[in-house]
Parts: structure tokens; sequence; C-alpha cells
């Protein structure tokens, strides 16, 4: 019962909101969908309690039956393990948080019943995919949040760039999504069932050799979701959405587009991952798009002005790290990451939307600085974001990125390579974030007079949320402590064992990887966590002594010295432009092609022609058609009495 | 006794009356009456042979009948008063809108 | 055919019955007929009470005045002697079919009240209403909604645009008012699971607090107004308000078939204030006396019994009817939309408001008492 | 012997009142046999014990549908030239024999014919004993019928919303040229 209601209070937060209560005020609406949210907030809580108290074994929940056609099936079913109620507190406590903050952001809107509606629409589909229990259900909460993140990137769609922004937005997720349901036909075609208990067992039940047919099947179901994966998470080549997508609402770039949504690949990848530890090539490719998706947005985001832009690169760079994880085998390590990213990016995202209500909607991080002293409280919270993502010793990014890495370097020889990106790419990360913290914060306000008058601290609605998310990025990492650090009282690995029934490595591959696991000795994991720390420590030196004071003497003479390769991050390789030029160009003309030539004149014409041909044969023999209703009432009675005779005779 | 015959006969003639009715009578609502009475005429059917049969569907067919026939009355004389509104007549002889 | 042959037949059972049927039928009919003279007679007292003067206290045969009630008498013989007077651009099958018409139902729904228990007549049960059917109440709901043909043909066939316009006010306000009444009458029906109005005066017993006034309050309250509607008294006499449409659908008629619209009018009243009796004050029951005691006290004969039953019937009954007079002369009349309004969007909503409530309350009650 | 008088009488009648319906030059007088048939139909259904079906009868359809058709005629308080004139031509006169001979076929075989059916256990008996008509059709019409009846209620709730829609006079709407064209063609 309880946990039906979980699904059913955002859904009716948006069914109020949108549909019923469209004429109240802003109040109003933040208030029903911030209650709708904390009701399944706690909800989900309650349920989880009772889940873990219940020992924490994985359960089915029984709903309708939605789909059968032969011995395909797919019940609304609904699966309750360790992963899914940890993102069930995910998606309901950080979107709590946000929705509470969203208020203090939208004050000034007129009509946020939309903006609360599809962001409470948004929390439900988004349970409903974490919840699913086979790829269909799954499938429409992935639909379902694409379309609920392409109703709020255009929430301003009065502004043809935001429309356009929420258009790529979808346009981009389709060719992940073809993907994805690749990947579902395949595991049908093969597997015959679509549902993940049933897969798991499946896969997992020792007496079920899989033929050679299968065992091939699985590498290209897991590219082919991995394709999904891709769309959804941001990851090369199909991340060019995400930055784009920060046209629409802070809240929402804080919700969906760092903390929830763009987190649904890991979660596939990890609730699948007894599929993709049996795809050795697959983990491969994986782990090398996480990898290299990990340091190219990074080093983009070391150039960018925009306050949000260079958070959202920070979050495609975020995100390579978790897919990195993932493709090492990893997947606690990812899912941890996932966990601590969405708590620190939240409170980074909704830092930086308090210091744009401050600057009255201005991004650009070249107009502010020196908002320490306007914004004490924000200034300490992002303080906390900006050292916890960075992997400053304590924080939770440093547990959760540098267990990613030290998985990378374990993961075998061959995942080398990607763990020098990724280490590159937390250097890189370290400068762009300090330089972000730098420009904002210190230094002297470099913005117009107008603003300078009106900047002030925000309300409690606003800042609230981020003291709560400030003090959940400073401690979740305490969860996953590495086995080489002893502190007082806290288990070690807590969260990657909690996580261990959800983690199946099927027995075909079980000795590999238990192997490489007991290999390593200790100094190597001080030495790979020395070498993070240390170029943590001098890239963000190097930031600050750069940055200190706006744009000091190096950091002009470094952007001439290198004007080429600036020129080139500035405008983030030209991937948008060759996209452009090679993909959408082509396929606009062809569209145009198909409408004007084969729409237009080809097939209009056969329609109409046949319409016309009618209508001229109809005309010809419409001079039978007295209009007079009794003529044709005794055709018919003649036709009726006919009819019987011939019948009965 | 009663048999199923005469009532199955009376209905027929109610039928007939119903048929000519609708075929010959140039006023709308004397069409829509003689529709009514070929209803009625079918509901007999069935009420006679829910009793011939032992079966009371038959009852509840006619039940389902009279529901329909209110609808169709009730939208039908709308349709009457529209098209008097529009062309100041009920008689079919000019209303001929559908002439080829 | 012998003497002997004919008590025989006399005496077979379907004889019995068919005699007391037509007893019953002329019991009704006199009672019905003896209506209007004295409610004519309370119409002119009761507002002369309340307006502090006499009222018609002459006519009496010798100094037998009795309060004047022969004044009544008086104007019946006089209506009824009148000259007849047919309009001449009247329908003539029409017109005089529409007054027997309107007769014909309000006598029709006059003979479905349960007037009594069963009672036992030379081994013959006889119950106490003409015609008693296990649908009883949809027979009264069907009959009393052909009480409109009357009015409606009446008004069309006088050839009068008064005539016309007040019967068309008057059938649209009878047809608009009768989906409240069945509205209200359906959850008693509910309540006590039968259509047979005998079994529903039964089924309350003698005691008020399960009557079913008690068991459905906002049923009698519909009920209550839909009896001044249907009737077309005041407030709610708009049909044949005197200030604009001379008097109805009746201003063509005079004499007796004028009579005749008189005597149908009030037998619908007394019909309907009879039946308030019967579905919501117990109908026949004497108030805390079951009928096994009133049986008793009545030395054990049945027909006593009945009698005082019929009795009470009358009083209850009467008393609807004094209130009808009551409201006519306190309230003042509604306006025509105002009464269409108050039809269907007030009255039809809250009687499916209560249908909806009742049939919940019924459904878990019995739910409840099943296990 | 009484029941054949009883059907005799009301059949007569009713076919007396059908004819009328039909050729009554005046709708009101149409509408008023027709009254009366829906009547006698109500009395026959009686006499079959269909009491539940004979009380609908006359307060749907004597009691709702006929006063709407009452209503209408007096509400266009048709000319009595445009009250209709039955028009004979030749196909009329076929149509009409032809009509005529084919019903007379068809009463001729129903009245020789013989019923046959599979019978079922709801004889009067068993109605009586298992709580009378109203009770037993109410039972088939809320179990085996419910989905029928839901649907029946749809319907009824559009046919409503249907008549109000067409009826209503939002704007008065003189006929176009190209109606006027067409009645005068006509």
């Amino acid at each position: 019962m309880l946990f039906w209601l979980i699904l059913f209070f955002p859904l009716l937060g948006a069914f109020l909101n949108g549909l019923v209560l469209r004429k109240v005020s802003p109040t109003v609406s933040h208030i029903l969908g911030t209650s709708a949210l904390i009701a399944a907030f706690v909800c989900a809580l309650l349920t989880y309690l009772q889940f873990l108290a219940g020992g924490g074994q994985a359960q089915v929940i029984t709903g309708m039956e939605w789909i059968e056609a032969g011995t395909f099936k797919a019940p609304f079913n609904f699966i309750l393990d360790r992963l899914s109620g940890l993102m069930l507190l995910i998606i309901t406590g950080i979107g709590s948080l946000i929705h509470i903050y969203a208020g203090g952001y939208m004050h000034e809107e007129k009509a946020t019943y939309r903006f609360f509606s599809y962001l409470n629409l948004f929390v439900f589909m988004m349970l409903l995919l974490v919840l699913g229990d086979n790829l269909l259900v799954m499938f429409i909460g992935w639909e379902g949040v694409g379309l609920c993140s392409y109703l709020l990137i255009g929430y301003w769609y009065e502004d043809d760039k935001n429309a356009a922004a929420g258009m790529k937005a979808f346009l981009v997720n389709r060719i992940g999504d073809i993907g994805f349901l690749l990947g579902i036909f395949l595991t049908f075609k093969y597997f015959h069932t679509v549902s993940f208990s049933e897969l798991k067992q499946m896969i997992l039940s020792a007496g079920a050799q899989l033929n050679g047919e299968q065992i091939e099947a699985i590498g290209w179901i897991t590219l082919a979701l991995f394709v999904g994966a891709c769309g959804k998470s941001a990851q090369m080549p199909l991340y060019v959405w995400l930055p784009d997508a920060m046209a629409g609402p802070t809240p929402v770039s804080a919700l969906i587009h760092a903390a929830t949504m763009v987190t649904a690949g890991i979660y596939m990848m990890t609730r699948l991952n007894f599929l993709f530890y049996l795809a050795p090539t697959t983990q491969m490719i994986v782990a090398s798009v996480g990898a290299v998706t990990a340091l190219f947005a990074a080093t983009i985001a070391l150039v960018q002005y925009d306050i949000k832009k260079v958070l959202a690169y920070s979050t495609v760079s975020q995100l390579g790290y978790m897919v990195l994880g993932c493709g090492v085998g990893a997947y606690s390590a990812g899912v941890f990451h996932l966990f601590t990213h969405a708590c620190f990016k939240a409170l980074l995202f909704l830092g930086a939307g308090s210091v744009i209500v401050a600057m009255h909607h201005k991004q650009d991080m070249r107009e502010m600085g020196g908002l320490r002293k306007y914004m004490p409280v924000t200034h300490l919270v992002m303080l906390i974001g900006v050292l916890a993502i960075i992997g400053f010793p304590g924080l939770s990014g440093f547990f959760s990125k540098d267990e990613i890495l030290w998985r990378a370097w374990t993961g075998g020889d061959q995942y080398h390579i990607q763990w020098g990106l990724g280490a590159l790419a937390a250097v890189c990360t370290s400068f762009y974030m300090v330089r972000l913290l730098m420009l904002t914060f210190y230094g002297k306000n470099r913005s117009d007079h107008h603003t300078q008058e009106h900047l002030h601290e925000t309300s409690v609605v606003m800042w609230g949320p981020l003291v709560v998310l400030a003090i959940l990025s400073a401690a979740v990492g305490y969860l996953n402590v590495p086995h080489i650090i002893h502190i007082p009282g806290l288990t070690n690995l807590l969260f990657e064992h909690y996580l261990d029934p959800v983690i199946s490595i099927p027995p075909q591959v079980a000795e590999h990887w238990h192997h490489l696991h007991a290999e390593y000795p200790q100094s190597l994991e001080w030495a790979i966590m020395a070498v993070s720390v240390a170029g943590m420590a001098i890239s963000s030196l190097l930031a600050i002594s750069m940055y200190s004071n706006g744009f000091g003497r190096i950091a002009n003479s470094l952007g001439s010295a290198f004007k080429g390769a600036h020129r080139v991050l500035t405008n983030k390789y030209y991937v948008d432009e060759f996209y452009d030029s090679y993909i959408v160009t082509p396929l606009r003309d062809m569209s145009q092609f198909l409408w004007k030539v084969v729409d237009v004149l080809i097939i209009d014409g056969i329609v109409n022609g046949v319409g016309q041909a009618f209508m001229l044969i109809g005309g010809l023999s419409s001079f039978r058609m007295s209009g007079s209703l009794h003529r044709h009432g005794m055709v018919m009675v003649v036709g009726i009495i006919c009819m019987l005779t011939v019948l009965f005779f | 006794m009663v048999s199923i015959n005469h009532y199955l006969v009376l209905a027929t003639f109610m039928f007939l009356c119903g048929t000519l009715g609708v075929l010959f009578r140039r006023n709308l609502l004397l069409v829509l009456m003689s529709i009514e009475l070929m209803l009625n005429s079918v509901n007999l059917v069935f009420v006679s042979g829910s009793r011939l049969l032992g079966n009371l569907d038959g009852q509840v067919m006619v039940f389902f009948i009279i529901t329909v026939a209110a609808c169709e009355a009730g939208v039908g004389l709308a349709m009457v008063i529209a098209l008097f509104r529009r062309y100041g007549t009920v008689d079919t002889n000019f209303l001929r809108i559908l002439r080829g | 055919m012998g003497l002997t042959d004919l008590v025989a037949l006399l005496s077979s059972d379907a004889a019995i019955q068919i005699i007391a049927s037509i007893v019953k039928i002329l019991i009704i009919v006199v009672l019905c007929l003896q209506i209007p003279p004295v409610m004519v007679w309370a119409e002119r007292r009761a507002p002369a009470m309340m307006q502090r003067r006499k009222g018609p206290n002459r006519v009496g045969i010798g100094k037998f005045r009795l309060y004047g009630l022969l004044q009544s008498a008086a104007d019946a013989v006089k209506l009824i002697f009148k000259e007849e007077v047919v309009p001449t651009g009247a329908n003539k099958v029409v017109y005089h079919i529409a007054p027997i018409f309107s007769v014909f139902t309000a006598f029709l729904v006059a003979c479905a009240i349960p007037y009594g228990n069963d009672i036992t007549v030379f081994g013959q049960q006889i119950s106490l209403s003409p015609i008693r059917l296990d649908v009883g109440f949809l027979f009264i709901l069907a009959m009393s909604s052909l009480a409109v043909y009357g009015v409606t043909l009446a008004g069309w066939a006088s050839n009068n645009k008064y005539s016309l316009l007040g019967s068309l006010r008057a059938s649209a306000q009878m047809i608009s008012y009768e989906i409240p009444l069945g509205m209200s009458l359906i959850p008693l029906v509910i309540i006590f699971g039968t259509l047979d109005l005998n079994k529903m005066v039964i089924a309350q017993s003698a005691f008020p607090w399960s009557w079913g006034v008690v068991r459905a309050p906002i049923s009698f309250f519909l009920f209550f107004i839909c009896m001044f509607a249907e009737t077309n008294r005041s407030p709610f006499d708009l049909a044949e308000g005197e200030s604009e449409l001379v008097a109805g659908f009746h201003t063509e008629y005079n004499s007796a078939k004028f009579a005749a619209f008189f005597l149908s009018e009030y037998v619908a009243m007394f019909v309907l204030s009879a039946l308030a009796a019967t579905v919501f004050f117990g109908g026949w029951q004497v108030p805390f006396v079951p009928y096994d005691l009133l049986l008793k006290i009545a030395f054990g004969l049945d027909w006593l019994a009945a009698l005082v039953g019929f009795l009470f019937l009358l009083l209850k009954a009467g008393f609807f009817m004094w209130v009808y007079v009551w409201v006519r002369w306190t309230l003042p009349r509604f306006r025509y939309d105002q009464l269409m309004a108050l039809g269907w969007k007030f009255m039809l909503p809250i009687g499916l408001f209560n249908l909806l409530i009742t049939a919940l309350v019924v459904a878990i009650f019995d739910t409840v008492t099943r296990h | 012997m009484s029941q054949e008088l009883l059907f005799y009488s009301f059949a007569g009648l009713i076919a007396l009142c059908s004819v009328m319906v039909v050729t009554s030059r005046n709708p009101v007088i149409s509408a008023i046999f027709l009254v009366g048939d829906l009547f006698l139909l109500a009395g026959l259904y009686a006499s079959m014990e269909a009491h539940f079906i004979a009380a609908i009868q006359i307060l749907v359809y004597a009691g709702a549908i006929v006063v709407l058709f009452m209503f209408v005629i007096m509400l266009l308080n048709l000319d009595p030239d445009q009250r209709s004139q039955v028009q004979i031509a030749a196909p009329e006169v076929g149509v009409l024999a032809l009509t005529v001979i084919a019903f007379a076929v068809v009463g001729g075989m129903l009245v020789f014919g013989q019923p046959t059916g599979v019978s079922g256990e709801m004889t009067a008996e068993a109605i009586n004993s298992a709580g009378g008509n109203t009770f037993t059709v109410g039972m088939v019409l809320y179990t085996k019928y419910l989905w029928p009846f839901e649907l029946a209620s749809m319907l009824i709730m559009l046919a409503i919303i249907a008549s109000i829609v067409i009826a209503k006079k939002d704007r008065p709407k003189s006929a176009t040229e190209g109606d006027k064209r067409r009645l005068a063609h006509g």
C-alpha cells in the first residue's frame, strides 16, 4: 500500500497542478507540488526502512497486466531491491529539496502550475523507470522522463532558442532510444522474457548453459542498450544535448540534468550488470567511451564563461566517470559516484541558480566576482560543493571518484589508458571548478552598477535546501571508505557490500573477477590516491593563482600563447558544427525532398486522385438521387422484401 | 389459451402500419411516430417470446429498446426543430437537400 | 338460472374478488368526489382564519349552517348547471377528451394507494386498494406521468393562446418535477426493498422512528417540494397565474368540464398527500400501536382495524392537504425561470446525490449485517 | 376464456389505434392514438406477467416520449396546409401493394407456424417463487446485462447532449442562398 502511494503522490500532484488547479497562484502550485513530493519521500523512506528491516531481499511487487501476446508478457510489475530502493530515496529526497528550492527560484513566474506539474510528472516517470521490473516498464519511464525533460527545457518556450534546445534534446535522445528498443527486441528474441528478475535468474542459474548464439547475442544486446545509455546519460557522441539543455530553469538542470534523469543510463547498466559482465568487448567500449567523455567534456569546461555551461560540461564529465566505473565492472563504485554526484551536483546547480537569481538572470562569469561578501551562505555551500567534486580528501567526491579510478587501474592491464584519461580529467575538473569558484565569489565585483546595488543573499526557501545538500555532500562519502583507510566506528566499503546482492557476476566469469581483486597490494592503492590528490592540488593552486582576481595576467598570456587550442576549446571542438553540416543538413535536405516531391506530388496526388475519381463517378450517377426520404425508404423496403423472398423460397 | 401466434400476427400488423407510415406520410413527426410504432411491435414480439420461452432476456431487451427509443425520439425531435427553424417546414416534399 | 345458482356464482372466489373490486372502486370514487367541496370550503375558511375575517358561513339548511360547509355544495350545483360554451376554433374531440383524461388518470392513481391492511372476507383475502400490483409504486409514477396529457391537450384544443401558453408551462413544469419526484422516492424503494406500497407501509411499522421520513429525510424534503410543483399549486402555480395568463390551460373551459379539471386537481393533491403519508409517515399504521395490538383492541375484527387505519391515513393525508392550503396563503409565486432552475439545478442534483448516498449506506449496512 | 377475451379486445383496439396513428390528418390526434396504443400494449404486457415492462412502457413511452412529440407538435404549431397530404403516384401504389402483400404473407405464415426454441427456466411460477417479475428482471439486468446497461446510460447521456446542441437556438440562422435555391428547385 505504502509502495503504491510513492507512485501515486507525484502523479496526483501532476494531475492537480496540470489539469485541475490551473488558475491558482504560484504559491499554491508550489506548495501542492512540493507537498506531493515530500509525501512521496516519506512513503519511500518508510517503504525503504520496512524493506531493510525485512532483510533487504529483492521483491517483485505485482501490479496489473499490461501487454500479453503469446509468450510475450510485460505486466506492470515493480522491483524493490537495494538498488531501486536507493534510487527511490535519491529521486524523492533530492527531488523534494529541489522542489522546495524551485518555489523561491520561480516565484516571479506567472504560470508555475505548468512547471510544477511537469516536475511532478517527471518524478513519477523517473520512479517508473527505476522501479519497473521489466524493460518495457522501464522504457515507459525512459520515454516519460525524456518527454518531461523536453517540456521543461522548453519551459520558456516563447524564446526560440529554448524551444530549439528542447527539440535537440528530444531528437538526440531518439537515437539512443532506437538502441534501447533494439536491445529490448533482441533480449526478447534470445531470452524470451523482458523481465529483469527472470532474466537474472536465467543467466545466473548454474544449470542454464547459454548456447553460443545467446552469448553472441548478449554482446549485441549490451551494445544496443549502451547506445541507449549514451543518449540518456550524455556520453560521446550523443552528449551534445546536455549543455544546450541548460536553457531550462536551473532547478530543472539540477534535478533532471544532473541528479536523476541523466543517471538513468548508469542505473540501467547496473540493473543489467549480469549481462554486461558476459560481454567483455562491450565493457571495453563502455569504459573507453566513459573515459574519453570524461576528459573531453572536462577540457571544454576549462574555458567556458557561462556558469551553467561549466556545470553542464562538468556533469557530462562526471557521467563519464560513472560509465567508466560500469565499464570496468565496478558497478557499485559507479552507483556510489552517482549517489555522491547527485548530492554535490544538485548543490552546485542550485548554488549557481542562487547566484543567477541574485545577478538578475545573468549567467556570464566575466560579469560576476566578489560575491562572497554579498552571499555568504551561498559561498560557503558552493565551496563545500566544489571541494566535494574536485575530490578534496575527506569529502564525498574524494571517496567515490578515487574508487572508480582505483577500480579502473585494477580492472586489468587493458584499462590503464582509461585510468590515465580519467586521472587527467580529474586534474581538469579541479582546475575548472576552482576557476568557477574564483571567478564567481572572489576578486572584485565586475557587474554593472544597477546589478551591484541589488546583490543580496537569497531567501531561506532557497538556501535551506542548499545547506541540507551541503551537509549531504560532505558526509555521504563515509558510506564507502576504501579499505586502506581506517576510521574508528566505520565499516569499510559499507556501500559496496550493501549492493552485493544486486551486483551478480555470472558463474562463467566469476573466477576472472575474483582473481583480479586479490592481486593488488595496498601500497599501489595509496600511490593511485596520492597521484589524484597531487594532481588535484596542483591544478587547484594553478587556478587560484590565475583567477584569484578576475582574469589575471597569467590567464590572458596563457590564452594568447595557445590561441588555437583556446579557440577550439571555446568552440567545443566544433562538434555541433560538425553534426550540423554532416548530419543535420543532409537529413533536412532529404526531408525536403521527401516532403516536396514524394509526399506532395506522388502520395497526395494519388490520394486526391482517388477522391476526385469517386467524386466524378458519384457526380455521374447522382441523377438517381431524388432527395425524397420516402423514395429512399421505399427502395429499402422493396429490397428487404426481395431479400426475404430469396431467403425463404 | 392465447398462443404466441396471436401476438406475432398482431405485431406484424403493427409493423405494417409503422412501415406504411414511414413510407407514405410526408410529415417528419409522423414518420418518427411510425418508427415508434414499429419499435413497439418488436417489443411485443420480445415480451411474448420471453413468456413463451421462459427467459427474461427478452424483457431486458425491451428495456434497452425503450432506452434507445427515448434517445432516438429526443435527438430526432431536436433535429425536426432545427429543420423547422432553418427551412420553416417539416414536410419531406420540401426537404430535398440531398437531391443529386 | 335459479336462486341457488346465483348464490353459488356470487360466492365463488372470483366473484368475491370482482364484487370486492367494484365496491372498492365505488368507495374510492365517492371518497374522491367529496374532496373538492371540502377543500374549497377549507380554502375559503383557512385564509379567513388567517386574515381574521369570517369567510363563507351563511349557506345552510335551515338553521344548520355547518360553518358554511354547504356553500361548496351550492357552488358545485351552480357550476354543473351552467351553460356549456365550446369555443368555435376548438378541436372538438380533443376538447372533450382532455378533462376526461385528466379525471381518469387522477382516479387511477388514487386507486393504487393502500388504504388499509389486507382483510379477509368470506375466506378471501382482499387488499384495501383497488389496484394492487407488486409494482404499485411504479404504477403510481407511471399514471401520474400521464396527468400531463390532460393539461396539454386541454390547452392545445382550446385554440386560445393563453390556454396554450398555460398548458405548455404547466406540462413543462410537471415533466420537470416528475424527475425529482421519482428521484426522491427511489431511495425509499432501496430502503424498504419493495415496490409494493402496502409492504412499504408494513415495513415502516407503527413506530415513528422507523418511518420513511426519519430514514430518508432528504427524500421527504424533495418530495414535499415536488408535491406542490406536480399539482401546479402555489407557490408554483405559474401555469394559471391569473395576472399573467387569465386562468391558464382551462381558460376556455366552463361548467361540468371545468368542474372535472377542478376535481382532478384536488384528487391529485389528495393522492400526493396520501402518498406522502404512505411512504413517509407509515400510511395506515396507527402511531405507537402495532397492527397486532390494534387487531386485539378491535375485538379481533380485521375490518374494524382496517377502518381505524384508514381513518389514520385520512388524518395524515388531511394534514398535508391542510399544508397545501396553508402554503398557498403564505408564500408568493415563483418566477418561471426560478422554477425551472430550482427543479433542474437544485432538486435533481440533490436527488441524485441522495440516491447515491442512500444506496451506499444501504449497501454497507447490508454487508455489515450479513457478516 | 377470459384471457382470450382480453387479448382479442386489446388486440382489436391496438390494431385500430395503429391504423389511426398512421392515417390521422392531425398529428395531435395521431399522438393521442399512439398513447392509446402504448397503453393497450402495456395492458398486454401486464397480462403476460411482465409487470415491470408494462410500468416502464407507460412511464417512459407514454409519460415522456409521446409528451415530447406533443410538445414539438404544439411548438411548431403547423399551419393546416402544412399538415401533410398523401401523394399517390404510380410507384407509390406499387410499393404499397407489394408491402401489404408481403406483410400479409408473413402474417399468414405466422398464423399457422409452430414456435420452436429452447425453453429457459424462468416460467411464470419460477418468477413468482424467485421474488416477482421486477426482482428477477432486475437481477438479469444488473448481472448478465450490466455492461450493456451502463452503455445504455452513456447513450442517454449522449442523446441529451446531442439534443441540446442540435435544438439550441444560439444565433438565428436563416437559410443560405444555396438552401433557398435548392428549396425553390424542389
